[in-house]
């Protein structure tokens, strides 16, 4: 079912991935034979980020049922690829995310509450973009490639040692800007790397009706670009694959398209039915290859992980989720006078005399 | 003019209706798009259609509009009559060129011997707490393409008469779904034979005539019971082709005019309506055609939507600044 | 305001003077597109800078338009200033949700955090013969976005001027060429310092005011010599934002007002001008604002655009039909 | 113009194209070793229609130099593609050509002077779409693979036994479109052919600036989609990899993808200066592969072509150029109400009023 990854300097990088995901530990927690896997410390701190990720992401979704968010969409299940390949990122790179990634905003220390303005509703973004490097979370599908690979090849230009990781769906992989960005990357040898998250569905609808290749990694070859197809419920795996095709970008050896293949436990968003269209069987099959119990036994097995250091993290996430439950429970301050400010650098005199109707002269 | 259903019923239920019943009456229809088959639809307006006429009629395609659009103008060449639906009014823009460039002039680069009976559906507008994208009203991009047909009903029973007529047109139609309104709920009969072109006076009236389509429709209604003149209200209904008679007669009338939309004012429909109403009622106009709108700044945030939409109060003083008493006083840019 | 050159250039030298001018000053700037490197574009508008400045600086890109905005976006993102050229007008299409959802709207979005300093330029409009979707006038899909600026020189000066402070200015430029006018010359010296939201009165008049820009400029300018009444030109230059107070100033004084532009009429930017100067100047106003347009129709072939672009003779039909007797007859839609 | 059936040679359809081209006649004009070819007739009948088509292309270039013509994109040294291509369609499939296959719509025996209305300027199409099932030739780049693919789906929906073939340029290749019509072909199992011409410009932008992929054909496994790259100058081969995708797409087999390397002798245009971006050298060394010259060697060394007939085929070409000429030397008739008959299947009454502003009341 699964292929072994090979230590991860070695990783290969051909265009075409391999038949089978590439794995570093095994569902049942066990490491892969001939598997090279990342330091126990990092391991650690990535189980840490997850688990906070975790309850951070319960927390947004009961925040939509008290109506303090508009919609959440949730990423429970997708904690490997979420925060596997953000540990992999250095300060200097760049994180380009969809809306299903506030969990990977999280892992790279954006505020929780600055993440979740644009499910608020209180503005599109709550971040400042070159604060942690991460990019405006992007909701037209696929369109963020593009930025990135515009993003990485001006590093490039400027002769910066700056990569960017940019988070594409199985359905966005579909959209003609990821097709243009993978193209665009190859001929221009970008340092970016292209990590699909595929979650089996866009929305409603499954795989099968989204791409009849063998993987989406097998876009790669039409790109010029290096490919693998990993199982994205390995936290190690993602960690490994990502830091590899992070480390081939900044030297030199151009850009990286990633599928991992892992699966979304919740619905689309709050608003979504996902009965309609998935069957209960399938999300218990998935909840069995869980991302954090696969580290947790593995990091158990080796004794990095105690129920004592499991307590303080599980407590340390529960600390986490309450600051911001406590947070988000005070309306946020609106003037509305923003709305009018940044449209340019510098209102027009037709925007000063709109914005005077609405906030008073 | 068949009566088809007499409960009233929401307008997300009278398009679901009129894709049913089109798909029943011509076997060349088909309805496809981002989440319209398994799950009916984000919005359920297709809800049910996969099962009840089969996955060969109504589909999942994969997501990409571009796509949509343009395998949809391919089956129209190929005798059928596609109803594609873009899942959100921004995410209908990747299509833009197909649309452009192709479904609204290939009628004409053939000299009429290609027809293109598509209909592109968009949910579009805002009111609904929806995030970045999801609110935009881009009715004016597709009415400045010639070529095009542009329909947006407001009221459910015309949502359904106006998808019917528009399946049934040889011309590419971009049906604008007032997203807000696919909850509201009209008592009328939903019938056929409505015709594709003309707008129609809800509300007749004597002092001004107050101009909305879509969304804004319920709105404008609303003001006019409010306003303390006797308000005529037009729901304009197709956006392209305009129907210069309906408007024009009932301003030369009331001799003033207001036109409500959620877009932008720079060069949103409104503009298009005061232009060619004044030139063609200037002299019957006493005061300008005022224009109560969105502001010129991207579709606010959920929580700041409220300041950004056109409301009783702002129609209201709109109405008021009318130079009802000859002042000759200059309305705001 | 330095004068670069006082011997008369062609628009299409202005502006290549004007992106080798940027590239020096400033060494964010790049330049690059389909053919603008090795070729130095279609139209020769970038000859010469590819070897110049460098292929790093000055470069092909793969034949994507959403690409090519798409990843100057990114770049721009990164401190560097794109100035990136779409073929021709209608190619600017498939460009369309890069440029409306983000260049538009990540300055906003960001609440100022990222500037977008990107010049989209787009050689626009008819009368060089040129086959299908090669003489589309797109600016109005453009204006119609909030968000952005839309610039159109009418000018070889212009043009230079124009350009270089759409590079220095923060915010992201659609930059329209009007290319028939590519080959136009003109003894001005090039300068900077021009304003970029600011119209110019060409030609100063008293009885009309006649509103241009881009490639009907000069034919606006030699109707006013045609006719006999006394013709003031205003060159808007910046369609987004609107110069309010020029055109306004100059409508007050003549009460007439005349607005030309090869795209359709419906919802074509002259609506957007017959709205709001009718909203500021109402009761100024001898007649309604008469717009000279193209047709609501595709751009023609080759053969028949003669038909299609406003002349200097309907513009002095137009200009005739002011209502000058105070007859009260209505002129046609 | 038609074709005669032939026994063929069965390709395989393999995801992966082979690392070099395929041939079935070399250069020089010899059979490979192993080809199986297809019948003579079929050759000389291309081999008729390449002369034909050249001749008809430098006609129609010599009519731009006498303004009767606006623009004109030749296809010299295309003829291979145009021509074989063409001659395995069936009267009940669809051609969906560019702006530069005005070659191919002449073989497939479009009227020559309507096939060049759109370039002469007297209306943006002259012959009617369903004559012989061309649809217009498209100058949006990869517009017209996606309605290629929307044809084909109809047709496999409507259970007629039809297919599609699309021409799509190298340079179209890199197009968002281009992408989504291959991913939607291979979801639908369309029975359409896309036809990458590759003749290593798009204008001034050579190949290695579009893409860095092994070949375009390797764009195809990314999609489920078979794919060939095959030698485009070669008329059996171009005939031969055409037919049996198009017999694969009518057996249900699905969508081909099919790279042909071939190259443009002329600038793009004649608006063009090529000398800006290519040497002599190069034109030079594909001169030597022309595929004229190969079907004529090839043909000639089996006496199937023999001096009598050659000059035959040169009189008819000769005879089809001089009637096109005479015929594009009038005038065309031309009435300015067509601009506002058919922008709607009924006119609108404010386009009645303003086509009167233009012919009279
Ligand atoms: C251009 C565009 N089209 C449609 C949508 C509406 N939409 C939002 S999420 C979604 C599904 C995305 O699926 P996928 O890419 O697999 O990401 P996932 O949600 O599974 O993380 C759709 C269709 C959109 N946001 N952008
Ligand atoms: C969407 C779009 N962008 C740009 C152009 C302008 N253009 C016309 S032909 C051409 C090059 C096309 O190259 P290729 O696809 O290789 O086809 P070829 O001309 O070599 O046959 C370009 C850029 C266009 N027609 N359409
Ligand atoms: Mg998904
Ligand atoms: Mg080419």
């Amino acid at each position: 079912m699964s292929t072994v990854a090979t230590p991860r300097q070695k990783l290969s990088r051909d265009l075409l991935p391999s038949a089978e995901p590439l794995q570093l530990i095994t569902p049942s927690g066990e490491a892969v034979p001939g598997g090279h896997l990342p330091d126990d410390r990092v391991l650690l701190d990535i189980y840490r980020r997850m688990v906070i990720g975790r309850r951070f992401d319960a927390q947004a979704t009961a925040l939509t049922r008290q109506g303090r968010l508009a919609v959440y969409p949730s990423s429970h299940g997708q904690e490997a690829c979420e925060v596997g390949a953000v540990a992999a990122l250095r300060t200097q790179d760049w994180l380009f995310p969809t809306y299903r990634d506030c969990v990977a905003l999280v892992a790279r220390g954006v505020d929780p509450v600055e993440t979740l303005s644009l499910l608020r509703g209180d503005w599109h973004l709550g971040y400042n973009p070159y604060s942690h490097r991460v990019a405006p979370q992007c909701t037209p599908l696929a369109t963020n490639t593009l930025h990135a690979v515009g993003l990485a090849r001006a590093a490039a230009i400027k002769g910066e040692d700056a990569a960017a990781l940019v988070f594409v769906g199985d359905g966005a992989s579909s959209e003609g800007d990821t097709h243009e960005a993978l193209n665009f990357a190859g001929v221009w040898h970008a340092p970016v790397v292209f990590l699909v998250q595929n979650n089996g569905y866009a929305i409603s609808v499954p795989l099968s009706k989204q791409s009849a290749a063998p993987s989406l990694a097998h876009k790669g070859v039409g790109y010029g670009v290096a490919s693998m197809l990993i199982d994205g419920n390995d936290p190690a795996m993602v960690y490994t694959a990502v830091q590899s095709a992070l480390e081939a970008a900044q030297a030199g050896e151009g850009p990286t398209l990633i599928e991992a293949r892992t699966y979304r436990i919740e619905a689309h968003t709050n608003a979504d039915d996902a009965s309609r269209y998935r069957g209960e069987d399938e999300v218990l099959s998935w909840l069995a290859r869980d991302p954090i119990d696969r580290l947790d036994r593995y990091l158990t097995a080796r004794s990095v992980l105690d129920s004592e250091t499991r307590t303080r993290i599980a407590d340390e996430a529960e600390a986490f989720a309450s600051s911001l439950r406590d947070r988000m429970n005070a309306d946020p301050m609106l003037d509305p006078a923003v709305l009018f400010e940044h449209v340019y650098a510098t209102p027009t005199p037709a925007l000063r005399r709109q914005a005077a109707k609405v906030v008073g002269p | 003019m068949t009566a088809v259903a007499a409960e009233p019923v929401t307008m997300a239920r009278a398009l679901n209706r009129a894709l049913a019943d089109a798909l029943t009456a011509d076997e060349r229809v088909l309805v496809f798009g981002e989440d319209v088959g398994t799950l009916g639809g984000v919005f359920r307006v297709t809800d049910g259609l996969a099962v009840r006429f089969g996955e060969a009629r109504v589909f999942d395609t994969p997501l990409a509009e571009a796509g949509i659009v343009g395998t949809a103008i391919g089956m129209a060449m190929n005798g059928l009559r596609p109803v594609v639906e873009m899942q959100f009014d921004a995410f209908a823009y990747p299509a833009f060129e197909q649309i452009t460039s192709h479904l609204a002039k290939l009628h004409n680069r053939t000299r009429g011997r290609m027809e293109l009976p598509v209909v592109v559906r968009i949910p579009y507008g805002g009111g609904i707490g929806g995030v970045e994208h999801h609110s935009d009203s881009s009715e004016a991009y597709f009415a400045h393409t010639a070529g095009l047909r542009v329909i947006t009903p407001g009221t459910p029973s015309d949502a359904y008469s106006l998808l019917r007529a528009a399946i049934e047109c040889p011309d590419p139609v971009i049906f604008f779904e007032p997203k807000r309104l696919y909850w509201a709920k009209d008592p009328s009969p939903l019938t056929t034979g409505t015709p594709l072109d003309a707008a129609v006076v809800r509300r007749p009236g004597t002092d001004v005539t107050l101009i909305a389509y879509g969304p804004t429709v319920p709105t404008a209604l609303e003001s006019a019971e409010a306003a303390d003149v006797s308000v005529e209200v037009i729901d304009l209904r197709s956006l392209a082709p305009f129907d210069d008679a309906t408007v024009c007669a009932s301003v030369r009338r009331t001799g003033r005019a207001v036109v409500v939309h959620e877009a932008p004012a720079f060069l949103g429909y409104g503009a298009e309506v005061a232009a060619r109403v004044t030139e063609q009622c200037f002299h019957y106009l006493h005061a300008p055609v005022a224009r109560v709108t969105g502001f010129d700044i991207p579709y606010p945030p959920p929580m700041l939507e409220k300041h950004y939409l056109p409301n009783v109060d702002r129609i209201l003083a709109a109405i008021e600044r009318l130079q009802w008493d000859d002042t000759v006083e200059l309305p705001d840019a």
